[in-house]
């Protein structure tokens, strides 16, 4: 492609590299991005303001479905928020599982992203055996919750679902598997040189860049900036458990893959301490359904980050106001920096790198571009195709009708 | 020098061995027994509180009262979320989730899952409620 | 003295005319009554001496005849500060913060889009987060919002927000 | 030329090995890729009919034609893929030491046959005049001036070893003298790489890159063309792997024709395996990576083989 | 002739190419629609391909509430693909709008904007059941009157077959 005159392309919503509707608009010079927009929104569903006229049994289910692969991260942040307000002091029984869910979808979740890194980057192969051996964590929650995601496991004053003893055993099976393979894992994410070329140097982050644009969670550890919310406001049982937040200075993709797969090897032991550990007694109290008035934030590490629920009662049966940050809204900032003088091919693996979560993000935001016209129409990508081409001589304007496709010839 | 390639050995002994597919549909593997699937209604039990259709959060199901102290449940498995709260707020077990999670259909329509009430004389001899052949 | 009541006594120190309005939740959790006209210096003062240099998020709230705005503030290890301040709904005026936190930026078009804030030294900028074909002067998370109202609007995706 | 000598060459252009042969060889071909793909990856793959259901679904959608597109060129565009690859097929020599069809340097028109269904591919992509297309299309052009070169020179090689410009020329001499064939060796590994890059095939999949450029060129094409283009890709295969075939295993071409074909079977068939197996072991690279990929390993390495053949031949005069 | 169509019908049911379209879920049913194209479930067995263009897709699988957002999007990738075409609702929003009925800037499932051929409930719909879903969709095409291929379910009676 000759480097004369820029070209936009809009990327989604609906792009094979994003598995969810998000629309990005490059402004390309050849193959290298010179400029990026983004447009979220395509999934804001107005969660917030639904949650005002729902009562608190039925928003658990809702909050949880804010985003389907840190659902449970999600309902826990909410559910906790409404246990402060309520003022209920739970077993720790129930603590300790909500616990060990978490990580084993941390897991699942780490998993997952590793496999559509490899996809971002053409390396299906990757994907494909990442996601068989992620299988075997969908079992143990599927075996554990009642279903593979959305696992409708919080309740307010505990959690719906004990775990047996037999269970115990099959979690600590199914890690032993996990971590073997995430051990080879390991060995081809820093050995395999096709990944490797693909990976480092891409989407820098610098240190001070990833504090100012308040990046979080592997984003964030992957520049060396120690945030995580489970050591700093320890929530469920983490005060009582120990384990390191794992950090790289790489600053680039290559980086957060470090970040994610040593988080692994950390949630495998966190699950080996809680099944050890996990104190006998009631899983659930009895929780009332009109909760009092109060306010209570509460903050968690989801696989992607920090998530920010905050809950204010009035006495009723439903909330008087519920508010989420998701990660992926903090993420996001740093995209588009991330992105700059970077090659066209980069983009995929770059957004994909913070493990973007836009259902999250857009249960009620969607961020405008920076600047530019965001998404483009069929008609407005041809226009500037052919306005391309004149500026290199040649003159489509003849052709430049409007678009119908549904003609067969 | 480092050859790409790393996963080789891995790749040529999958060859070998036999593929970690499923042979569903055609084998079907049993769920695990949490498994939150359909819906089951047993009418004999219901005693009309409602406290389901009060706690679901995607209003799926609906108690018609058919007679004295005569229930019937109108499930919409197009919009129940199978998160199975109504089975737990029940008082008198009468919900249950089946493990039947294959609900595809062709048309909306057939998702309306409807559970007559029994008449009272019949003995509540089995929990399920009576065989009806889809109306057509 | 634990942390939380350190950071309590030197903000009170700092601004007598908060005392009595800061309140110790629980552990990490400090909530402060500001007026609406000294927050900003509040929330400089937090952010540059008592190093809460984290803005995890700002809600916005609808009290009936108020708007109110909570800032959250986290330390990097440690204590959440929320700075609680009220403006009359009639004239509701923020300072923006997103001058010191870039991300504000986007929290504070969220007040403005969904509550009908008034923030002052926003950067110029698309409007956010609803769509173009939104109604002007529809809040939707104002309380006595209704739904309804977008009923008559065409649904399409805005090309160019 | 008599009507029995014509009536032999439209049988052997239209049935057999002609294009009713290459057709359900390269559906053979694309199922073998696809099933070894699948079980390299632990999985079942696609039943053996696949790539023939493909086809004919293809075949049987409707055609959608951008309204701002030049309809001639295209439609025109597969067909001219499709027969470029075809024709080249006809100047190999399969299982005997000569092809149907050969005159001196028809080596050369066989490289560039197979040039033309990559430029299609871009004349296809550009003129689609969607975005992803003409990005597709201009990385087509990048990739092909990237591997062409290693292509030619270590195809060279050989030839220059044989001393002559013809296939079939290069087929006898190597049939007379194998032991030379085992001196290109290393041409071998340069040309399979470059046929990765022609076939665009993982790790050179750029201009078809599914996350980055939807579907490259064929973004907007369906339907029939869409099939036409896929079935030319396939094709592209066997005829590549035929040409490799041909020029660096030169095995027993003289034991008759069946023992000939069932030896040529295997060659092609050990040849879409190594390409499977390639393209399930890479990751994709980038188009800047593959360029200099190909110039700064490639193409010396390429040369290097070259020298050698002068060397040997030198040696061979004196 | 006829064989003719025989043979097409065969071809189009041995290999459906899947688009997939999320219209505003939750990420759920989209990990498990992608779940079922990996090893465990394996959809290439029955010839299905996930396609990046509308051009090349067969049925479009779509998953999630559809919001106003997303409708326009969603019409004109259905205008894109090429006849025949066919529409997939993954998932309880997608049939119906589930949990999220009643958000102010949801509409209520799929059908409300595209005619959808098979809907496959759960929250998520496992890969299963999706699986099963693709197999009845199919199974419809080959048997043309479509409800036919559908069992009965086993307890509990359906609602009409069609109105």
């Amino acid at each position: 492609m000759p480097n004369s005159g820029h070209i936009k392309v809009p990327i989604g919503p609906q792009h094979p590299a994003l598995k969810e509707p998000e629309s990005f608009l490059l402004t390309l010079d050849g193959e290298k991005i010179i400029h990026m927009g983004v447009r979220l929104g395509y999934n804001h569903r107005g969660i917030e303001k639904a949650c005002e006229a729902r009562s608190y049994i039925q928003c658990i289910y809702l909050i949880e479905r804010v985003c389907g692969i840190c659902s449970h991260s999600h309902s826990t942040a909410f559910v906790q928020a409404v246990e402060e307000v309520a003022g209920l002091e739970l077993p720790r029984r129930a603590l300790y599982i909500r616990t060990l869910i978490g990580e084993l979808e941390r897991i699942h979740s780490h998993l997952l992203w590793l496999g559509v890194a490899g996809h971002e980057i053409g390396f299906d192969t990757l994907l494909m055996y990442t996601w068989r051996d992620r299988e075997v964590v969908m079992d143990l929650l599927a075996s554990l919750t009642g279903n593979r995601v959305n696992y409708g496991l919080n309740t307010i004053g505990g959690v719906r679902r004990d775990v047996s003893e037999e269970q115990k055993q099959e979690i600590l099976k199914a890690i032993d598997i996990l971590e073997e393979r995430t051990k080879y894992y390991v060995t081809v994410a820093t050995e395999e040189i096709t990944l490797i070329q693909r990976l480092s140097g891409v989407g820098v982050v610098s240190h001070d860049d990833a504090v100012r644009l308040a990046a979080v969670g592997p984003t964030a550890r992957a520049s060396s900036v120690e945030r995580d919310v489970r050591r700093d406001d320890p929530y469920a049982a983490y005060g009582e458990l120990d384990f390191k937040v794992v950090t790289s200075d790489h600053n680039d993709v290559y980086g957060r893959t470090l970040v994610r797969v040593g988080e692994l090897m950390e949630s495998f032991s966190l699950v080996r301490q809680v099944v050890k550990n996990m104190p006998d007694g009631p899983v659930t109290i009895k929780a009332p359904r009109k909760i009092p008035a109060g306010e209570a934030l509460s903050r968690y590490e989801a696989p992607r980050g920090e998530d920010v629920h905050y809950v204010r009662g009035n006495g009723s049966e439903k909330p008087e106001r519920v508010k989420v940050r998701a990660p992926t809204l903090a993420n996001v900032q740093a995209v588009a920096h991330m992105l700059k003088d970077r090659y066209l091919a980069d983009m995929a693996i770059v957004v994909a790198a913070i493990d973007p979560c836009f259902s999250c993000t857009d249960r009620l935001i969607s961020v405008a571009g920076a600047g530019g016209r965001d998404i483009m129409t069929w008609d407005q990508v041809r226009a500037h195709g052919i306005e391309w081409y004149r500026r290199s001589g040649v003159d489509f304007t003849e052709l430049n009708r409007t678009f119908s496709t549904g003609e067969a010839k | 020098m480092r050859w790409p390639g790393k996963m080789v050995r891995q790749v040529l002994f999958s060859v070998v061995r036999k593929p970690a597919t499923e042979q569903y549909p055609f084998a079907k593997a049993p769920q695990c027994e949490r498994f939150r699937g359909k819906l089951a209604f047993y009418a004999e039990k219901c005693i009309g509180c409602k406290l389901c259709m009060r706690d679901c959060p995607a209003d799926a199901i609906e108690i018609v009262k058919v007679g004295d102290k005569q229930f019937e449940a109108h499930i919409d498995m197009a919009k129940c979320i199978y998160c199975a709260q109504c089975v737990d707020s029940c008082p008198k077990k009468a919900l249950e989730a089946t493990q039947d999670y294959e609900l595809a259909q062709l048309t909306r329509e057939r998702l309306k899952l409807v559970y007559h009430a029994k008449p009272p004389v019949v003995p509540a001899a089995d929990n399920k409620p009576e065989e009806v052949a889809p109306k057509s | 003295m634990s942390e939380e009541e350190t950071a309590q006594t030197l903000l009170q120190d700092q601004f007598p005319f908060l005392a009595g309005k800061i309140s110790i939740q629980r552990a990490r959790r400090i909530w402060a009554e500001v007026p609406a006209e000294s927050v900003r210096q509040v929330f400089d003062f937090a952010v540059d001496r008592l190093k809460f240099n984290q803005l995890c998020t700002i809600t916005g709230l609808d009290e009936g005849e108020n708007l109110a705005v909570i800032y959250h503030l986290a330390r990097e290890i440690g204590a959440t500060l929320n700075l609680h301040t009220v403006v009359p709904k009639a004239n509701p005026v923020l300072y923006t913060v997103s001058d010191r936190f870039p991300a504000a930026d986007c929290y504070e078009r969220e007040l403005v889009d969904l509550l009908g804030f008034k923030v002052e030294g926003l950067p110029p900028g698309h409007r956010y987060p609803l769509p173009d074909n939104w109604p002007a002067g529809q809040f939707p998370l104002r309380k006595d919002w209704d739904a309804a109202i977008l009923e008559g609007i065409p649904d399409k995706e805005s090309d160019n927000a | 030329m008599t009507a029995g000598s014509v009536l032999y060459s439209l049988f052997y252009m239209l049935i057999f090995p002609g294009f009713l042969f290459l057709v359900v060889f390269a559906l053979a071909a694309e199922y073998i890729d696809r099933k070894l793909h699948a079980k390299l990856q632990n999985r079942v793959g696609p039943p053996w009919f696949q790539p023939l259901a493909d086809l004919i679904k293809l075949a049987a959608k409707e055609d959608l034609i951008p309204s701002n597109v030049d309809p001639l060129l295209f439609r025109i565009t597969p067909l001219v893929a499709l027969a470029a690859t075809v024709t080249a097929f006809f100047y190999l020599p399969l299982w005997s030491t000569t092809a149907p069809f050969h005159f001196t340097g028809d080596l050369i028109v066989v490289l560039y046959l197979l040039t033309i269904p990559t430029v299609t591919f871009f004349l296809a992509g550009w003129y689609s005049r969607s975005v992803f297309s003409m990005l597709g299309a201009a990385r087509c052009i990048m990739q092909l001036f990237a591997y062409e070169i290693p292509l030619f020179l270590s195809i060279l090689a050989p030839a220059l070893l044989a001393n002559t410009w013809s296939l079939s020329g290069m087929a006898a001499f190597y049939a007379l003298h194998p032991a030379y064939a085992a001196l290109n060796v290393i041409g071998l590994l340069v040309a399979m790489v470059s046929l990765l890059g022609k076939l665009e095939k993982v790790p050179f999949d750029i201009p078809e890159a599914e996350t980055e450029i939807v579907a490259g060129s064929f973004t907007e094409y369906s339907g029939r063309l869409l099939a036409i283009f896929r079935l030319a890709i396939g094709i592209e295969m066997v005829v590549g792997a035929s040409l490799i075939a041909a020029v660096f295993l030169p095995f027993g071409l003289n034991y008759g024709p069946v023992a000939g074909f069932a030896l040529y079977l295997a060659k092609i068939l050990a040849i879409v395996c190594v390409l499977a197996l390639s393209r399930t072991l890479f990751a994709r690279l980038r188009i800047d990576q593959m360029i200099n990929f190909c110039w700064q390993v490639a193409a010396p390495v390429a040369f290097a083989q070259l020298l050698i053949d002068l060397l040997v031949k030198g040696v061979l005069k004196s | 002739m006829k064989l003719v169509e025989k043979i097409v019908t065969w071809a189009r049911i041995k290999s459906p190419w899947i688009l997939h379209f999320n219209t505003g879920a939750c990420n759920a049913c989209d990990i498990e629609i992608i779940a079922a194209l990996t090893p465990r479930y394996d959809l290439e067995r029955f010839g299905v391909q996930l396609k990046g263009t509308p051009r090349h897709a067969d049925v479009l699988v779509c998953s999630g509430p559809v919001t106003r957002q997303i409708k326009d999007r969603l019409l004109r990738i259905y205008e894109q693909m090429a006849e025949p075409k066919f529409v997939v609702a993954v998932g309880t929003c997608a049939c119906s709008g589930g949990v999220f009925k009643g958000c102010y800037n949801v509409t209520s499932g799929i059908d409300s904007v595209l005619p959808v051929s098979a809907y496959i409930p759960g929250c998520p719909a496992s890969p299963n059941a999706i699986i099963d879903g693709v197999v009845k969709l199919l199974t419809s095409l080959e048997a043309k009157e479509e409800v036919a291929a559908v069992k009965p379910q086993i307890s509990g009676e359906l609602g009409p077959q069609e109105t």
